[in-house]
């Protein structure tokens, strides 16, 4: 076994990470996982935008929510020699295979908002490093805000994210791992609303009939989260009074919703890591090496600071 | 016949056009990747002309790959063989299942594979408990990504069920007989021909190509992804209709629908090396668009090429419908 | 000699006409969907509310109206699998079209008409692609399936289009007596086209090609003609079914409007009794397969049943359901 | 030929399609080393019997034992296996594939378990070289024409090493010396001692070739007699269940033997139709009321005339006139509005729309007239279906049965409605009577008279003789896709026309009995 298909691009005998020679404009690989909800559009946007401020042609290719897809596609670029390689992998696993395959050609490797399975590859040395939020966390921070506001009582609809893949899964964790120390804090439902406002306004419309004694819903992205206000309101119910509703992601029309009072709390999973992105590479070149994990400095809105918020345009 | 070398001609001028094109084009590595990667493709594309030849259709291929990759996931502890063994004996089963339905229940196959497609897709969900499944073992990625005899071992898998499926099909009862179902079921049972057990076996073969098809995408991405595979369906359908299968069934060439799987692989692999050229920076969106274009420049140039409106009149003239009894 | 007629039978002159309920096959679907009832009366919380009856037509709406389109096609002998994609651009067009044209009413007019002829412009090219190039249709409707969703995303770049337009979200979330606006329209629609299909010469025609083209053509039926209208109708109608669910939603999505309501549809004509290898159009019979699949999602989710189970249970209901209508006929 | 043993005994098989009985009490012993005929007229059940015995369909009731042992095939394999081999009546074979496949599909030659293409081809070549056949074996079969294939369907069944062959009306296709050859080989087959049952309806063939017939009437067995001692005449009435008088004193047909009074005005002119492969220079003139008859053999172009003259096919030569003004249809719907009616040849594949009713059947022509905005007068509809139904006396419980419910007779009956519904000035009609039984059979005739009387032109093709000579005030013989013949009403013997299908005019006529008939092939 092994992966001898990875040896054929390399001219092998690099160090790990490869070393990144200075230049004053790179040729940068960024393989997308998927381009289609506002979250990715805006990162999308975000590291093209900031190739161009900067003068790098950057090969962009758009795995389409496949990770078999996505290899190949990550295998196309690593065959053109870019100077750097930005990858957003779908899966914690799916791109360990060209992850591994771009550390032997000699391209050093940055993931962006999803990391990968560190028994499989280790940063620092099979690719520089991950720059990206904790989905964990951002469960766990939704969690804390709704039992501070609702005294730890109450009856919650969980709309959760597309089935299996890793946000949804961790920002459940850090969610009902939070709210489990509280009796109080009761998941009355859980359904799979694929990341998306139409779902989530189906998904919602359904709940609502089953489960009227419902008082906050959780819904693990904002599309979500509007879907479910939009289902809340056509139900005749208050959304912000007569059920609390949270998300994560930071966009616009959610933020404005917490500015509204519809939405109590919006716990930011900033897509704008282009300009970190290319930083981190800057500095990769000139000799720092990052640390293995460059955590995104997450907000929080809430009522208290959404104002301010929104007047610094936080939203995406 | 040209309605089999029509893609061919295409596929050889496009490599032509991109090997002049691209400096890295017919570099080792991006020859052996993209050959290995559109194994997944050929490897579908295989088995649905099998289906296809006898008149029938599978679109169920999908989501077969992707339950045969968090099969073979959740397997790969034990070693590359039982996982393997597993994944299969998956597709074989889903193959009988359609093939069962289809031939002795004789529900209208597009519904029966539709059903599959979607209680297949669940049964990933359900067996992966929802979550993509990462794989364990260090022999396991070794059918990807491994080589045997300097070849890459996907590589040879394709060539290896190409081979098996070309002898199949021209040199056993099964193959012939498979094809005869398609051009006239009618005459095929009043040939004595045993058309219940052909059917179930085509779509045997077609479960098991997408199982190991799912085996080498579980090993391709060290996952086990229920949320993989979707749409390949209509891709391996696309690639058999391109390499001049007959929908209506009767005649297939399992050569064309290997070009056809590799006609279609290479344009992505092509708009991903014009994304790096520079010239035109395509959005990703542009590339479904010029797949589907392309798609159609491709039929529609078949379709003159093999003048296949006369040919279907002919073999549609005396019509079988399904035999009373 | 050997044939032996049958008498005349009075007792199936009952049968009436082939109206709604004639036919083999109905009492299947009628039946599993009283079953479906009872269950969820039974299970369903609050299930037996009048918001609830709303809820569950305005979920079906969108869905059912494609389907009817998709009757049509089947009823030829065809399928079409671009529908998905059709009510993508469409929905994507309309909030183009009165986000950016300035005056109010101007700009509604042209985003609910613009996009039915868009629809109406992909359904004559997938018809062409049948009827003259006598391409399969599912691979003359794959093609539109591959490019429609790409041409949709590159009209916005992929983003969606949020949008608050009191005129246009009437179509989606207005209510009339209590029912929302869009199961009116889809009521119109089903007993429109129902009467359409029995009582006009194209419905016949749609009927005949599908049973025996070559017999409709010597019969000096127009069959390309008629089988380019019924993608024509079906772009139209799968138009109509995008502004609908863009409306609903207050956002035009590029990527996710009409996903996979090419197989729901499939399924709910398939679930509804007409045969898939065509020559009759049961209009009604699309409804009731419409329907079960709603009742089985309302039952499904609001039962806290997960995702995975769901499609489990989705496929053997098709199967289930299907099997059951054929099987009388041999 | 007769020995104690039986090689085949069959008794009191029944079958039953939904609404038709098709064998009701079936009687057949088959000999070791005979040539057995069955005979009967169209729908007596010959072919549904065959398909019994050979296991393509399931018998109700009733017993068969072969060789001995009562057997009971389900598949035809099994039939095959136990030693029976049959060539259908419609040639069922697999025009994509090529013809040696055809031949050996399901017993292709093997070596270690792959098929050997070349013993395949070499024996293929070899079998039909016992027939003087050689032809390049590798090519599909639909390459070559309807009589070659019905060749290869014959080689197919001597493949097998049987001990019984049977052949549904194996001739139909046939010319003389090809008919000549399969006599040969039957004959070989009878010196080892096989056994062949042998379905037709041309009398010569069966008295030169047979020893023993089976007589079939309305599902069942009427009679088994040595042909030796039977004369043709009595056959015939038994067939018929006609006493030999009626017979002799009428002809075998509805038709009555007056001319109709042409008039002078000519309805339709085709000049000189030109089609590749089918069609070399057919002419054929219609004067108003008139009944022309088109001749020919199996394939000789005819239903290729009267295809071309509705616009059913293009025409890549000649002209077209009708009422004297030369035609350009494009398309069917230019000929039904020029007031042309065309009831095609195969019922199930061009004619009925299976699943759809009477009503909707009758009418689908006549839709244009009876509707207004594309919105269908439903009363206008039913005036017309409920006239048809019964002037033609279709019998059907209700105009809402689908018709596919119908007996073929009166399937054809709606078919004929939905032309006449149109008022016509020109019906062509391929095989009207195809397939159908006596009495509707006699209806249709008397239908095409009454309607020849009113004024309606007509061209009608037709492979029994009788027909053409009895019910024709005009015939036209085709042959190889041209016109070589015409005969009026008074000039024509059966001899003659015989003789113009085979040879064209003026050749030597071949010896033919004067109840010579060619059988058209049944639908089943
Ligand atoms: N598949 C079928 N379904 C319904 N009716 C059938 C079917 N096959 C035969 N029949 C009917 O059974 C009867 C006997 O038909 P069969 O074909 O056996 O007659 P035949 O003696 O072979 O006639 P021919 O000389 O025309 O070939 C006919 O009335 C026919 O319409
Ligand atoms: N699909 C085909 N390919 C090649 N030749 C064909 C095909 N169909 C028909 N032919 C040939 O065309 C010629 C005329 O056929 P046609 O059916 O017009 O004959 P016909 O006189 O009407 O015979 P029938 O008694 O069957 O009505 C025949 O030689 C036939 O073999
Ligand atoms: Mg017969
Ligand atoms: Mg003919």
């Amino acid at each position: 076994g092994g992966d001898n298909t990875s040896g054929n691009a390399s001219s092998s005998g690099c160090s790990s990470p490869p070393k990144l020679a200075k230049k004053s404009h790179y040729r940068v690989g960024f393989s997308q996982q998927v381009n289609n909800a506002p979250w990715r559009i805006a990162e999308t946007t975000s590291v093209q935008e900031e190739a161009s401020r900067r003068g790098d042609t950057v090969i962009y290719t758009d795995a389409q929510n496949s990770d078999s897809k996505q290899v190949s596609d990550i295998q196309s670029i690593i065959a053109q020699h870019p100077d750097v390689l930005l990858i957003a992998p779908l899966t914690e696993d799916g791109e360990v295979s060209a992850i591994k395959q771009a550390a032997a050609a000699c391209i050093p490797v940055i993931l962006l908002d999803r990391d990968a399975n560190h028994s499989k590859v280790t940063p620092g040395k099979d690719y520089i490093t991950f720059i990206g939020s904790d989905f964990v966390r951002e469960g766990q921070r939704v969690a804390q805000h709704l039992i501070q506001k609702t005294n730890g009582k109450a009856k919650i609809i969980e709309l959760q994210g597309t089935t299996g893949s890793s946000p949804a899964i961790n920002r459940t964790k850090g969610f009902e791992d939070e709210i489990q120390s509280h009796s109080g804090m009761q998941i009355i439902a859980r359904q799979d609303a694929n990341f998306d406002r139409a779902t989530g306004l189906k998904t919602m419309q359904t709940l609502l009939q089953s489960h009227p004694e419902v008082t906050a819903v959780y819904a693990e992205n904002d599309e979500m989260a509007l879907g479910a206000i939009d289902a809340l309101k056509a139900a005749g119910k208050k959304p912000g009074k007569d059920v609390l509703v949270a998300s994560i992601d930071g966009e616009n029309a959610a933020l404005q919703a917490v500015q509204n009072g519809e939405e109590t709390i919006v716990v930011q999973c900033n897509p704008r890591l282009g300009p970190i992105a290319f930083d981190t590479i800057d500095k990769y070149a000139n000799g720092t090496v990052p640390q293995q994990w460059v955590v995104q400095q997450d907000n929080q809105y809430t009522a208290d600071n959404i104002t301010d918020a929104l007047s610094k345009g936080a939203g995406f | 016949m040209l309605s089999q070398q029509g893609p061919l001609l295409i596929f050889v001028l496009l490599f032509l056009f991109a090997s002049f094109r691209y400096t890295y084009f017919l570099s080792t590595y991006n020859m052996i990747s993209f050959f290995s990667y559109n194994t997944i493709f050929g490897l579908l594309a295989l088995g649905e002309t099998f289906v296809i030849m006898t008149g029938n259709i599978d679109i169920s291929v999908g989501s077969v790959a992707a339950l045969s990759a968090v099969v073979a996931t959740r397997f790969s502890g034990a070693g590359l063989v039982p996982a393997l063994g597993m994944a299969l004996l998956v597709g074989l089963l889903i193959g009988l299942l359609n093939g069962w339905a289809v031939a002795r229940l004789r529900i209208p196959p597009f519904i029966v594979t539709l059903a599959t497609l979607i209680g297949v897709r669940g049964m990933a969900l359900i067996i992966s408990g929802a979550a993509t499944l990462s794989t364990s073992g260090n022999d396991f990625p070794a059918i990807y990504s491994g080589t045997l005899l300097g070849i890459p071992v996907p590589i040879l898998l394709l060539v290896v069920a190409f081979v098996l499926g070309s002898i199949l099909l021209h040199y056993t009862r099964f193959g012939r007989h498979a094809l005869a179902i398609g051009g006239n079921e009618e005459a095929a049972r009043l040939m004595g021909l045993p058309v219940v057990r052909i059917k179930l076996l085509v779509y045997v073969i077609s479960g098991i190509l997408a199982s190991l098809a799912g085996v080498l995408l579980a090993a391709q991405t060290y996952t086990g992804n229920p949320n993989e595979a979707v749409g390949w369906e209509l891709n391996a359908i696309a690639a058999v209709i391109v390499g001049g299968t007959l929908l209506t069934g009767g005649k297939g060439t399992l050569f064309g629908s290997l070009v056809g799987a590799l006609l279609l692989g290479l344009i992505l692999n092509v708009l991903n090396f014009e994304n790096g050229y520079g010239l035109i920076s395509l959005s990703s969106y542009w590339e479904t668009v010029i797949r589907g274009a392309f798609l159609l420049v491709v039929v529609l140039l078949q379709t003159r090429l093999a003048g296949q409106k006369k040919l279907r009149a002919m073999v549609l003239s005396p019509a079988p419908k399904a035999p009373p009894v | 000699m050997a044939t032996t007629p049958t008498p005349q039978a009075p007792a199936s002159r009952l049968k009436g006409s082939r109206g709604l309920w004639h036919s083999r096959g109905r009492t299947g679907s009628l039946l599993a969907c009283i079953l479906l009832l009872l269950l969820n009366c039974i299970f369903t919380p609050n299930f037996l509310r009048f918001q609830t009856l709303g809820i569950n037509l305005q979920q079906m709406s969108s869905t059912t109206i494609v389907a009817i389109g998709m009757t049509l096609v089947i009823a030829t002998g065809g399928i079409d699998l671009s529908v998905g994609s059709v009510m993508a651009i469409a929905g994507v067009l309309a909030p183009l079209l009165f986000l950016h044209i300035a005056n109010p009413v101007l700009g509604l007019a042209l985003a609910l008409f613009l996009p039915l002829l868009a629809g109406a412009a992909c359904g004559l090219f997938n018809g062409w692609l049948v009827a003259r190039i006598q391409l399969q249709p599912i691979i003359a409707t794959l093609i539109l399936f591959t490019a429609g969703r790409g041409i949709a995303q590159v009209l916005t770049n992929g983003a969606g289009q949020p949008f608050t337009n009191a005129g246009f979200s009437w179509l989606g979330k207005g209510s009339l007596l209590g029912l929302p606006v869009q199961a009116y329209l889809m009521a119109l629609l089903l007993v429109v086209f129902s009467l359409f299909m029995r009582g006009t010469r194209f419905g016949r025609s749609i009927q005949a090609i599908g049973g025996n083209a070559e017999a409709a053509r010597l019969a000096g039926v127009p069959v390309a003609r008629t089988r380019i209208a019924v993608y024509v109708i079906t772009g139209v109608l799968a138009a109509l079914g995008g502004l609908i669910v863009v409306s609903l939603n207050s956002n035009s999505d590029p990527s996710t409007v009409g996903l996979n309501v090419e197989l729901n549809a499939i399924a709910a004509v398939a679930i509804g009794g007409t045969s898939l290898l065509g020559g009759e159009a049961r209009v009604f019979g699309t409804f009731l397969g419409a329907l079960i699949t709603q009742l089985i999602y309302t039952f499904l989710v609001g039962n806290n049943v997960p995702q995975a189970t769901a499609l489990v249970v989705n496929a053997l209901i098709i199967l289930v359901a299907v099997y059951l209508q054929i099987r009388p006929q041999s | 030929m007769n020995q104690a043993v039986p090689l085949l005994t069959i008794e009191h098989v029944r079958k039953t399609f939904p609404g038709v009985v098709a064998l009701t009490d079936a009687h057949l012993q088959v000999f070791p080393g005979e040539v057995h005929a069955l005979v009967g007229q169209n729908g007596a059940g010959k072919s549904t019997l065959i398909k019994i015995l050979s296991g393509a369909y399931t018998r109700e009731s009733g017993s068969i034992t072969f060789e001995g042992q009562p057997v009971n095939f389900h598949t035809p394999q099994q039939a095959q296996n136990a030693g029976i081999s049959t060539i259908y009546q419609e040639i069922n074979l697999v025009p994509l594939r090529t013809v040696a496949e055809n031949i050996y599909m399901g017993k292709e030659p093997r070596r270690w378990g792959f098929i050997n293409w070349r013993a395949m081809n070499e024996g293929a070549r070899t079998l039909l070289e016992r027939l003087h056949i050689s032809i390049d074996v590798t090519r599909p079969l639909l390459s070559y024409n309807i009589a070659l294939q019905q060749m290869v369907a014959i080689a197919r069944a001597l493949s097998f090493e049987s001990r019984l062959v049977i052949m549904d009306e194996p001739t139909s296709s046939l010319n003389e010396h090809e008919v000549e050859t399969l006599f040969d080989s039957i004959r070989q087959l009878q010196s080892e001692g096989v056994s062949t049952l042998f379905v037709g309806h041309r009398l010569d063939e069966i008295y030169t070739i047979c020893d023993r017939v089976t007589i079939m009437r309305d599902g069942r067995t009427v009679d088994v007699r040595d042909l030796h001692s039977l004369p043709r005449v009595e056959l015939v009435s038994r067939m018929l269940g006609k006493e030999q008088s009626d017979l002799r004193q009428h002809g075998q047909t509805s038709f009555t033997p007056e001319q109709h009074h042409a008039q002078a005005k000519v309805v339709l002119e085709a000049h000189d139709l030109r089609r590749s492969v089918v069609l070399h220079g057919a002419s054929v003139r219609v004067h108003a009321g008139e009944i022309v008859g088109l001749g020919g053999l199996l394939g000789s172009g005819r239903s290729e005339v009267v295809r071309a003259i509705f616009a059913a096919d293009p025409i890549e030569g000649g002209t077209i006139s009708v009422e004297g003004e030369q035609t350009h249809f494009r398309t069917p719907i230019d000929a039904i509005r020029a007031g042309i009616g065309f009831c095609s040849e195969d019922r199930k594949a061009d004619g009925i729309i299976p699943f759809l009713s009477v009503r909707e059947n009758m009418t689908l022509a006549v839709l244009p007239r009876i509707s207004r905005y594309g919105i269908v007068s439903r009363q206008k509809q039913q005036e017309i279906v409920d006239t048809f139904i019964r002037r033609l006396d279709i019998k059907t419980s209700g105009p809402d049965q689908p018709i596919r419910e119908l007996s073929g007779g009166n399937q054809q009956k709606v078919l004929l409605a939905r032309w006449l519904c149109l008022d016509p000035t020109l019906l062509l009609l391929d095989e009207p009577t195809r397939g159908i039984d006596i009495g509707a059979k006699a209806e249709i005739q008397g239908l095409i008279e009454e309607l020849a009387e009113k004024g309606v032109s007509m061209l009608m093709i037709s492979s029994e003789l009788e027909e053409l000579i009895e019910g024709c005030d005009r015939i036209v013989i085709l042959r190889d896709g041209k016109s070589v013949a015409s005969f009026a009403r008074n000039e024509v013997t059966q001899d003659a026309l015989m003789a113009a299908m085979a040879h064209g005019e003026g050749e030597p006529k071949p010896p033919v009995s004067d109840l010579k008939t060619e059988a058209p092939r049944g639908e089943d």
